[in-house]
This record gives structure tokens, C-alpha cells and sequence, in this order.
């Protein structure tokens, strides 16, 4: 590993090179999954890995090539943002799809419950 | 009011780490945003309990980080399934029931439950929600309720 | 999708933080990348959220695009008139140094007063522009009785 | 070289998640696709942020983000009015 090529090989860019290529590796798995697994539900999780592991390695890697001080805060605010909205969007994906009447194959005995909550959930 | 003045604070802290210049001009603009902005949160009227907690204590804390620890361990549940395929996951709806009892638990529940990978809050319904999990593992964690648990129970919000 | 409490709640925490981002896009244009265009459209995003959270009729009672149209009239009016300032002071159009008697002071001075009202115009006008095309849209969809009753909602609270 | 790598890695998943944009089938399926490639993005500029050493480059991927989260409930508010209008679900139709 050549560490990161504008500030030469120190031991701290050699971490911050390998903690963003696990956050890197971690981001084309989440990718694989959200074409690899069937059904709209199933590839919700797989882009949830995305959003919350992979995305905080990979900004802890970059955190750690620019030094503790303002930037690392800068990144954890970046990264406390991503975890507020990454998971209100899935939510709210996930809520638009249920209402909308998508279901995977897995349907189980209890779905009839389920169309009773959303007529609730319509009318509230 | 205690809002207000707490929400000033907050909001003056992000123009400090956004910023980070230490010059009168823009320490004075920084004044002028936050006055500005206060006061079109004001307008918008998105200054309540619910937006802005002040309340802060120490299972908060211990909250946070067991999610923290949580995220890590359902994360690389998820990517072994990933890596299996179809055959490793038997996806699914459940209904859970929640014993959070205002608006602000139950978001910060359904929010934590979305960030663990494996499960995602589809529908919040008073003190049900449906959830749906991607595997019988994950399906257990949300069941077993130890999130909910964990929040602690005296958080601002409105009982509804 | 406005009665969804997870949504609504960090919605409402999350627009002060979009509004203050914007005026640090704002203020820094000299350091960073930023100036009075990207911050109006961060800041007209931050009303668009608004508008998508709580519907049209709170952002309309909120921001009504009435002031919506003032507001971008004014920026342009702040633009030239900054402008033409510089003539009257025995300067050219736009020159900032004759606008105090310090002209370090001056070109500061200058500068916020252009970027303010670049702010003002492009952020009414990116707001009025989600008004107006979303108003056929949604109009004859959204049930009159439910705006209705998230309007008083909104006016409790 | 272990920049370049990280860069293709970024930059295959965002493709895998156009892939997957165009695939579908669900209009869900879409919006989930363009919400990860907007998260992925996001990293993508943190990369150059560290490939450029600016820190001010930070700022566009904060912006990135919330732009990000926008545009998502700009299209499920679309996707529900169409639903709304055309009274059934607009699942399987493309946009």
C-alpha cells in the first residue's frame, strides 16, 4: 500500500488509506446486495449498510487523514447527518412503497392486519 | 423561551465548526445567522420540545452507543447474507409493540430500528409499528425489544 | 406523508440546520467555495423541505408569495442600487472602494450588500418557482378538510 | 494506487446502483437506487477532499447529503400524488 500519494507514506495515512478502502470494499458489498437480493424491501437493507457503516468508516478514514481539529468535527457532522436522514428517507421509502400496496413474496397470515393498519394510517 | 435560547446556542455552535474563522466580521455575521435564522424558525414555528430536546441525561448516552455497537453487528450480518445471496434471508413483516409513549421516543425507536440493517421501519401506528427484517435474526432483535428498553423512558415529548 | 410523525419531527429539527448551513455558504464565499446564488438555493431548499414536510398551505401562511415576489424585487433593487451608489460617490457602477471612506471598509461592504442581494432574489425566486409549479399539480389532489385540519394543527403547537 | 482503488471501488457501486435504477421494477426500487448513489457520492467527494488536501470540499458533501435527503422526499411526495390522482398504486409503472 503506497499510503496516500500527495502527503507521502506516514503511519497515519497508511491507516486513514486502509480504514477508507474497508469503507470503500464495505460500499460495493452494500451495491452488490441492492442488485444481488429480490424484492424492493430486501434491498432497503442492503443500501442500509451503505449509509451507516460503510459511510462511518469511510469518514473516519478521511478523518484521520486530515488531523484532529475543526475538519474531523466538520466529518463528524457529515457523518451525524447522514445518521438522521439516511435512515427518515429509508422510512419514509419504506412507507410511500407499504401504502402504495408493494408487498414482497413472503406475505404472511397476518397481512390482513396490516391492510387495517394502513387504512388508519390513511385516515388519520 | 428555553428553546429559543438553547436552539441560539446550538445553532451558534454549527456556524462555529462550519466556520472556524475567529474574525470580528464574521463572528458578527455568525451573530446576524443565528438571530436571523431563530427567528425564522420562529416563523416556520419548528421551535418545540419535539425538534429541539434539551433534555439530556446518561442512558441517553448508553443509548447511543449500544446502537452504535449494534449497527456494527447487524452491518456484518447483513454482508455475510449479502454475500450468500437469497437463500440466507427469509424476509418478512412484523408487528412490534413499543412501550414509548411520546412522539420523540417513538421517533428516535423507529429511527434506531432503521439504522440497525436488517430491520426498517415501514409504518409507525401509535404504539405499533410494523417493521420488516430481513432475516429470523434480525426479526428476534426488534422482537426482544432491548432498544426500546433503553430509551429512556423520561424523554420529552408529548404523550400521545 | 405530512402525518408521518418520524419525518415531521426530524424535519422540523433538521430546517434551522439548513438555514444556518446556507448562511455560512453565504458568508464564506471569500474562503470557500459559496456566494450568494448557492446560498440562495440551499436556503430556498430549506422552504421546499418545509413545503414538502407541512404541506402548501402552512408554507404559503409562513412565507406568503406575495413577500415571496417583494423579497426578489428587493434583491434586485439592492443589486443595482449598490451599483449605482458607486456613480454618486464619483466612482464607477459597482466600484465598492468609494462606498466608505476606508476603502478596504468599503469593498467589504460592498461585497455583502451585492451577495445579499443575490441571496434575497435567488432564494424568493427558487421558492416561488416550487410554488408555482407544484400549485396545478396538487391542488384539486390534497383533500381540503385534511390541509385543514394540519393547518390548526400547525397553529397549536 | 490504494486511492485509485478506493476511487474505481466508489465508483463501480455507483454504477451498480444506476443498474439498479434502471431495473426497477418498482418505482421504490428507483428512488432507493438514486438515494444510494446520492449517499455514495457524498464519499466519492469526501475521496477528492482528501485527494485535493482541501478541507473546504467537505462542505459540498454536506450540501451533497442534504440535497440528497431532499430530492428523496421531493419524489416519494411526487410518486404519492400520482398515486393519489391515478387512485391505485403506481408500482409497477415507470416514471
Amino acid at each position: 500500500m503506497s499510503g496516500l500519494e500527495s502527503t507521502g507514506s506516514t503511519t497515519a495515512d497508511l491507516i486513514a488509506g486502509a480504514l477508507m478502502a474497508l469503507g470503500a470494499l464495505l460500499v460495493l458489498l452494500g451495491s452488490i446486495g441492492i442488485n444481488r437480493f429480490p424484492h424492493f424491501y430486501s434491498r432497503l437493507h442492503a443500501a442500509g449498510v451503505i449509509d451507516t457503516l460503510a459511510s462511518g468508516v469511510f469518514l473516519l478514514g478521511v478523518g484521520v487523514f486530515f488531523g484532529v481539529g475543526l475538519v474531523s468535527v466538520k466529518l463528524l457532522l457529515i457523518f451525524v447527518f447522514l445518521l438522521f436522514t439516511s435512515p427518515t428517507a429509508c422510512h419514509a421509502l419504506a412507507r410511500a412503497a407499504f401504502i402504495s400496496g408493494l408487498r414482497d413474496d413472503s406475505r404472511r397470515a397476518d397481512a390482513n392486519t396490516s391492510e387495517a393498519i394502513i387504512t388508519k394510517a390513511d385516515n388519520a | 423561551m428555553k428553546h429559543t435560547v438553547s436552539l441560539s446556542l446550538f445553532l451558534a455552535l454549527l456556524w462555529w465548526v462550519l466556520s472556524g474563522y475567529p474574525k470580528p466580521l464574521l463572528l458578527g455575521l455568525g451573530a446576524v445567522t443565528v438571530i436571523f435564522t431563530v427567528w425564522l424558525a420562529h416563523r416556520l414555528d419548528v421551535i418545540d420540545h419535539e425538534s429541539h430536546p434539551i433534555h439530556f441525561s446518561w442512558p441517553l448516552l448508553r443509548f447511543w452507543t449500544r446502537l452504535l455497537v449494534e449497527i456494527a453487528r447487524s452491518s456484518i450480518q447483513v454482508l455475510g447474507q449479502i454475500l450468500r445471496g437469497q437463500s440466507a434471508i427469509q424476509p418478512k413483516f412484523l408487528h412490534v409493540k413499543t412501550q414509548q409513549h411520546s412522539a420523540l421516543g417513538r421517533v428516535i425507536l423507529g429511527n434506531a430500528i432503521t439504522l440497525t440493517p436488517g430491520t426498517v421501519t415501514v409504518l409507525t401506528n401509535g404504539g405499533e409499528f410494523v417493521v420488516h427484517a430481513l432475516s429470523k435474526e434480525s426479526a428476534k432483535s426488534v422482537e426482544d425489544g432491548e432498544l426500546d428498553a433503553l430509551i429512556p423512558q423520561d424523554v420529552e415529548g408529548e404523550r400521545v | 406523508m405530512s402525518d408521518d410523525i418520524i419525518l415531521r419531527i426530524v424535519g422540523k429539527f433538521l430546517i434551522p440546520l439548513v438555514v444556518v448551513f446556507a448562511l455560512y455558504v453565504q458568508f464564506h464565499g471569500e474562503y470557500g467555495p459559496g456566494g450568494g446564488f448557492q446560498a440562495g438555493v440551499i436556503l430556498g431548499a430549506a422552504l421546499i423541505l418545509y413545503r414538502l414536510l407541512f404541506g402548501d398551505a402552512a408554507a404559503r401562511k409562513a412565507v406568503s408569495p406575495r413577500w415571496l415576489r417583494l423579497q426578489a424585487a428587493v434583491g434586485v433593487l439592492l443589486y443595482g442600487g449598490t451599483g449605482v451608489a458607486g456613480i454618486l460617490l464619483q466612482g464607477q457602477f459597482l466600484e465598492y472602494n468609494v462606498l466608505l471612506t476606508d476603502p478596504i471598509n468599503g469593498q467589504h461592504l460592498g461585497i455583502i450588500l451585492i451577495e445579499l442581494g443575490v441571496l434575497l432574489t435567488v432564494s424568493a425566486t427558487i421558492t416561488a418557482l416550487a410554488y408555482t409549479f407544484s400549485a396545478d399539480s396538487e391542488e384539486h389532489l390534497s383533500d381540503p378538510q385534511v390541509d385543514a385540519s394540519s393547518q390548526s394543527d400547525q397553529l397549536r403547537s | 494506487m490504494t486511492l485509485l482503488a478506493i476511487a474505481a471501488a466508489i465508483l463501480i457501486s455507483m454504477m451498480l446502483a444506476l443498474v439498479r435504477a434502471m431495473l426497477g421494477p418498482s418505482v421504490f426500487d428507483r428512488i432507493l437506487a438514486v438515494n444510494s448513489f446520492g449517499t455514495k457520492t457524498v464519499l466519492l467527494i469526501a475521496l477528492l477532499a482528501t485527494l485535493a488536501g482541501r478541507a473546504d470540499y467537505l462542505d459540498i458533501a454536506l450540501l451533497y447529503a442534504l440535497l440528497n435527503f431532499i430530492g428523496t422526499v421531493a419524489l416519494l411526495r411526487y410518486s404519492e400524488s400520482l398515486h393519489r390522482r391515478a387512485g391505485q398504486a403506481p408500482t409497477r409503472e415507470a416514471i
